[in-house]
């Protein structure tokens, strides 16, 4: 083991980890934000709508992303409708379209998780919303989200994790996050293992804390389903 | 061990070097070359694709026994691996987009030969006022990468590519201004953009770029190596290397003392 | 080359090799789908066992594996399973190189990610079935592998198919990344066949079509699979949201 | 002030596919009323609350709630309620007691009863709370309130639920078998808060299986038998041997071992 | 053959946590006996029967079953079966229908109920099929035997659960609240299969809050409370007055307003 060198590509890999960062946020982000949409769209009713949302669930999730970051990246540009419209300040952007591509894809997956999770709210407790006079969004809001978030908590927290992986990919578009750097120290030494495992362990420790951030939120969004309190049990 | 066979291996997708034909067998100048002179060695070669990306590791990892890949005979490379003495050597030089405000640029046509670390040279003083605040393009981790940074890097902007390819892509895309890499391989790619690229300003050439390609070889098969070092000087020697560059490349690429 | 010629079976037409592709894909992922249904049996088992050792073990493999990029496991298992072969062969007297061909390294490598899904969702479907399910069997006086064989296995089953779709999917498309040990399957012809013909766009759009060709029809499989496992849920279970 | 008809039914059908459930029911309750729904297991009671809080869109029919009609279209050859919005008020005037409670799981009993009035009729939450209370007192649970519903035996929930149902001081109330899953003490203690409704004069509509409450509480019994209104009366003409014999045939079941 | 002993319980406890929820309760059932459990939710009689057929472990105590005891080990500080073949072989020996039913919704009704005679008793498939057949018959739901559980209302469920318990032909039946999810029809006609059985000869425990089925079917009855034995006795001697005031309270809420 060769710690001088361990240490300086673990040194060099830290200084990829906000790029890596800011990634994952904003892709999850606006990715979360798309996926409402998409199941909004879904879960509607209306044949065109949902129609829609199928299909863009079926690419989104049915092709490796690589291809479409590649595609959103260097095929956009390839259409000189693009190159020339007011988007193209942002689509020049290599972190723009990266993030873009990564929140497209991760839309598609959390749409179908949120779907399972408004299809697991039990209908008896809609309809007791519905008896007292709700519908429509207030259903939604008080009654149908908080439920069905709780039960796709812990899919998302998976899906959020494979995102944290994705964002791997983004080298592909000249953002160099930390795999990026990591593929670029090794052709430049050729010591793979070693960075590998710096590599590795840096995305163990990430998503170590997402997993445990996500089970705590999960453990104060479950109050109602853990044994009762004891003070409870007695009376 | 005496070496009566030997697997090589090669990425099957990097024309005109080597690429892979629609019927899955690998073609372009190195495979053609690769025959060559495992016959002049007297050894049985198996040719297999394989990703860039883990060639080396793989080597030393006894996956095949020689890489054959436009590797570049780099000091870095050599702490790893051994080379044979190379087989070819090109010159590099800028690329942009026909219709760009830097085509054309100063020393266009001419051709400057530099050594390694040389600074100063005022053919580049003068690009690097053409070329001021425009972004330059290069493959991640090459010696053309460590050449724009020492040169370029403090008055242009320079962004690094993981291929040559999604480069030249965002070349045409216009993201990027200019790109920078071996002359050979942009006169290939050039063709297929239907003229929409042009090189701009000087050729470069030299020591600066290394020795130029050559075989990698693990470092304790010097038997091996001596074989296709003897190979390759007889290749080189009867115009075998220079017949199949210009097949290829349509320059002759074979390395010039 | 008209793009007809350059995807069709002809001389010239890169078709033959990338239906080829396409197939060594599906054959990859299936074998890394099964190598990962045996070790997420194992897994999930271990995680449900309630023995502290064995719960954190199965902890730590399903962390590890699913918060490690999957390159990396790749690589590890296609570079460090080579060298702990030829090193095993060494010892026992063998000379030279023995490698993983990477079919079985790509294959292995994923199999061990997709079975740290596999376990999470062998876990949840065993925890969905019904408690009082379990204690009917216990009631009748069913043994442990009776009750393992009769009520619990026929269930994890049941409640494990849509989460075994995702996993497929999963799988599908970690598949893609075995490209980097040379395997040609369905994304490295499709690298090569761009690199060499220099038509990015059409076989990256074309790889694109093909993986969706094979998500579709497996996921017909899996809702075949799914509607005849759920023969005995009560119909308004069955129908959308 | 008796005598203003709170909830009229007219002539309600209601089909499933070719099952006809509800073939014509009609049904006037006035302020104070407490009417007993009887019948047999499917024949259509639960049906039938379900259809006046438009939890089922009746096939045909009308409906009055405190003078006000339901206004429904044909739509598809299928009849809906023209506006969500009379529905959603319309509703928030009829309080429902589920068969199977239906208690928010997320929420603490607490939450799952001021849930209505605030964000429902948006009362300031103070008052919501205070009153909430009042009301856990009232129907004897009052030291649950910050218990969520899977910690509380079923007896419990349901007098949760029946609380939940009063927090949007209904005008009228639905209950479905409101003592069906307790055991034999705690029907009493609901049967007695239900009791106590009725003297405060809240019109009431009860799907019921206890005699005692029908003979003893309600002021009117009905007793459906495959979708239509059998027979219906005051409990006394029921129980005192007028009755249709379809009826004396079904509560000659009850006590038949006592 | 009348007074052989089947089932002998002797001073069970059992706590969970703090919360000792069986205090010290003995039984012993005859061959024929029928003996009814009474008592108010929450005194532990669902408990006292999981405890008997150990999908619960006593924290102390002595169970004979058919004469067999169950022998237990100490096991860091916890009471445990010393072996689970002995655990398996009784249960077998036990029927055990469920308050909540729990049949296997994997498996049609007929698939419920030669599951054990087939897998756990070994016996020839034909000879099973067959003999589910005739029970299936017996508590009048032949007609389902093909369909699942989830498509089955609760009553058919009860009594699928009631065959599937009998098919094992077990020395002595448990039933923990056999009619809880009855409608009264439904109720008399469980009740009915459960006095034909009590007239054959099965040993019986009954948890009920059925009266009817404690005072005119059951031989014993036995009142529960705070989980001890308050009172118990013949139907006569209990309903006769001469029980505890503990249970007179009980009883007195039946009856009520009839
Ligand atoms: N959504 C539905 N689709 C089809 N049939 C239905 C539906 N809801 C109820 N039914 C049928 O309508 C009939 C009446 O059901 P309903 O629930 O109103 O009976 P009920 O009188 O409340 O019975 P119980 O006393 O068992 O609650 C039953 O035969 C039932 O199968
Ligand atoms: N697994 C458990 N953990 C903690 N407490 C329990 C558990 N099971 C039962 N209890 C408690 O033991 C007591 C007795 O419960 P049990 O189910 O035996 O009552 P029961 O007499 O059957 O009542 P019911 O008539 O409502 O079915 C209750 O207070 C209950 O809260
Ligand atoms: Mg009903
Ligand atoms: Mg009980």
């Amino acid at each position: 083991m060769d710690i001088a060198f361990l240490s300086s590509a673990m040194a060099t890999l830290l200084a990829a980890v906000p790029t890596t960062l800011l990634l994952f946020s904003l892709s999850v982000f606006f990715g979360g934000l798309l996926a409402l949409v998409i199941v909004t769209m879904r879960v509607s009713g209306n044949r065109f709508l949902s129609g829609f949302a199928k299909g863009y669930i079926f690419v989104f999730r049915g092709s490796p992303l690589l291809i479409q970051m590649f595609l959103v990246f260097y095929g956009l540009g390839q259409f000189g409708v693009i190159r020339y419209s007011f988007l193209w300040p942002f689509l020049r952007e290599p972190v723009v379209c990266a993030v873009l591509s990564l929140a497209l894809c991760t839309a598609g997956y959390s749409a179908e998780i949120f779907r399972s999770g408004i299809r697991a709210v039990s209908p008896k407790e809609i309809e007791a919303a519905r008896a007292i006079g709700m519908s429509g969004f207030l259903l939604v809001r008080r009654i149908i989200a908080p439920i069905a978030f709780r039960h796709a908590l812990p899919a998302y927290s998976t899906e959020i994790v494979l995102m944290m992986k994705s964002t791997a990919l983004a080298s592909l578009v000249t953002v160099w996050e930390v795999t990026g750097v990591a593929q670029r120290l090794i052709s430049q030494t050729y010591r793979t293992m070693e960075v590998f495992l710096c590599a590795a362990l840096i995305y163990l420790v990430l998503n170590f804390l997402i997993l445990q951030a996500m089970a705590l939120l999960e453990r104060s969004l479950s109050k109602h389903r853990r044994a009762a309190p004891p003070s409870a049990v007695k009376a | 061990k005496d070496w009566k066979s030997a697997t090589i291996t090669l990425e099957g997708a990097y024309a005109p070097w080597n690429l892979t034909n629609a019927d899955g067998t690998l073609g372009g100048f190195e495979p053609e070359l690769a025959k060559v002179l495992c016959e002049r060695a007297k050894i049985e070669c198996t040719l297999v694709a394989s990703d860039w990306d883990g060639m080396i590791p793989a080597l030393n990892a006894g996956k095949f026994d020689v890489i054959m890949d436009a590797l570049s005979i780099t000091e870095e490379r050599k702490k790893v691996i051994d080379f044979t003495i190379p087989y070819a050597a090109t010159p590099a030089a800028f690329a942009t987009a026909a219709d760009s405000p830097v085509a054309n640029a100063t020393g266009t046509g001419a051709i400057i030969k530099m050594t390694s670390g040389q600074t100063g040279v005022k053919e580049i003083e003068a690009l690097k006022e053409a070329f001021a605040g425009k972004t330059i393009g290069i493959q991640a981790a090459t010696v053309y990468a460590k050449f724009i940074y020492d040169n370029f890097g403090a008055t242009s902007e320079v962004r690094e590519y993981k291929t040559g390819a999604e480069r030249d892509l965002d070349l045409q895309n216009g993201r990027i201004d200019l790109g920078f890499d071996d002359a050979v391989y942009f006169g290939n790619a050039f063709a297929a953009a239907n003229g929409a690229l042009a090189f701009t300003g000087p050729e470069i050439v030299g020591p600066i770029w290394g020795e130029g390609e050559g075989l990698g070889i693990r470092k304790a098969d010097t038997d091996l190596r001596d074989k296709f070092n003897e190979a390759i000087k007889s290749a080189l020697a009867d115009g075998t290397v220079k017949e199949l560059s210009m097949k290829w490349f349509k320059v002759d690429v074979s390395p010039q003392e | 080359m008209t793009t007809l010629e350059l995807l069709g079976f002809g001389q010239n037409g890169w078709g033959a090799l990338l239906l080829v592709a396409t197939l060594m894909t599906l054959a990859v992922t299936a074998t890394a789908l099964l190598i990962g249904a045996v070790l997420g049996t194992v897994v999930a088992i271990a995680k449900l066992s309630g023995n502290l050792l064995l719960v954190s073990l199965g902890n730590i493999y399903t962390t590890v594996f699913r918060g490690v990029p999957e390159l990396l496991i790749i690589y590890l298992i296609y570079f460090g399973g080579s060298s702990a072969v030829t090193a095993v062969g060494q010892w026992m007297g063998y000379e030279g190189f023995l490698g993983l061909p990477s079919f079985a390294a790509g294959a292995l490598a994923v199999g061990i990610i997709s079975g740290s899904y596999q376990a999470e969702v062998y876990r949840g479907a065993y925890l969905a079935i019904a408690k009082g399910e379990l204690e009917a069997a216990s009631a009748i006086g069913m043994n442990r592998m009776l009750r393992l064989r009769r009520v619990v296995m026929p269930q994890v089953l049941r409640f494990a198919i849509p989460g075994l779709g995702n996993v497929w999917q999963l799988t599908l498309k970690d598949s893609a990344l075995i490209s980097v040990t040379g395997l040609a399957e369905l994304m490295r012809t499709s690298q090569v066949a761009a690199g060499s013909t220099r038509q990015y766009f059409l076989f990256y759009i074309v790889g694109g079509i093909l993986y969706l060709v094979l998500t579709s029809l497996s996921d017909r499989l899996f809702n075949r699979a799914e509607r005849r496992a759920n023969r005995s849920m009560p119909a308004a279970a069955m129908g959308q949201a | 002030m008796p005598g203003v008809t709170r909830l009229s039914v007219r002539d309600i059908h209601k089909r499933f596919g070719n099952h006809e459930v509800l073939r014509g029911i009609s049904l006037d309750a006035e302020d104070g009323d407490v009417i007993s729904l009887l019948g047999a297991s499917g024949s259509g009671k639960s049906t039938f609350l379900r259809c006046i809080n438009l939890l089922e869109t009746a096939t045909s029919g009308e409906i009055f709630v405190d003078g006000e009609q339901i206004r429904m279209v044909q739509k598809n050859g299928q009849s809906r309620p023209a506006s969500q919005r009379q529905v959603d008020h319309i509703r928030s005037e009829l309080g429902m007691v589920f068969q199977s409670f239906n208690l928010w799981s997320h929420m603490t009993i607490l939450q799952n009863i001021i849930e209505g009035p605030v964000h429902v009729l948006k009362r300031p939450k103070a008052e919501c709370i205070a009153e909430a209370e009042a009301l856990l007192e009232k129907v004897g649970i009052a030291d649950k309130r910050h218990a969520y519903p899977a910690h509380l035996s079923g007896g419990q929930q349901q007098r949760a639920a029946i609380a939940r149902a009063l927090a949007m001081k209904p005008k009228v109330m639905l209950f479905d078998e409101p003592t069906s899953a307790l055991d034999p003490e705690l029907v009493g203690e609901v049967l007695r808060v239900m009791r106590a409704l009725a003297e405060e004069g809240m019109t009431m509509l009860v799907v019921t299986h206890e005699m005692s409450f029908a003979r003893n509480v309600s002021n009117r019994v009905v007793f459906m038998r495959q979708g239509l209104v059998d027979s219906s009366g005051t409990p006394d003409e029921m129980f005192g041997g007028g009755a249709s014999p379809a009826f004396r045939q079904f509560i000659g079941h009850f006590g038949s071992g006592q």
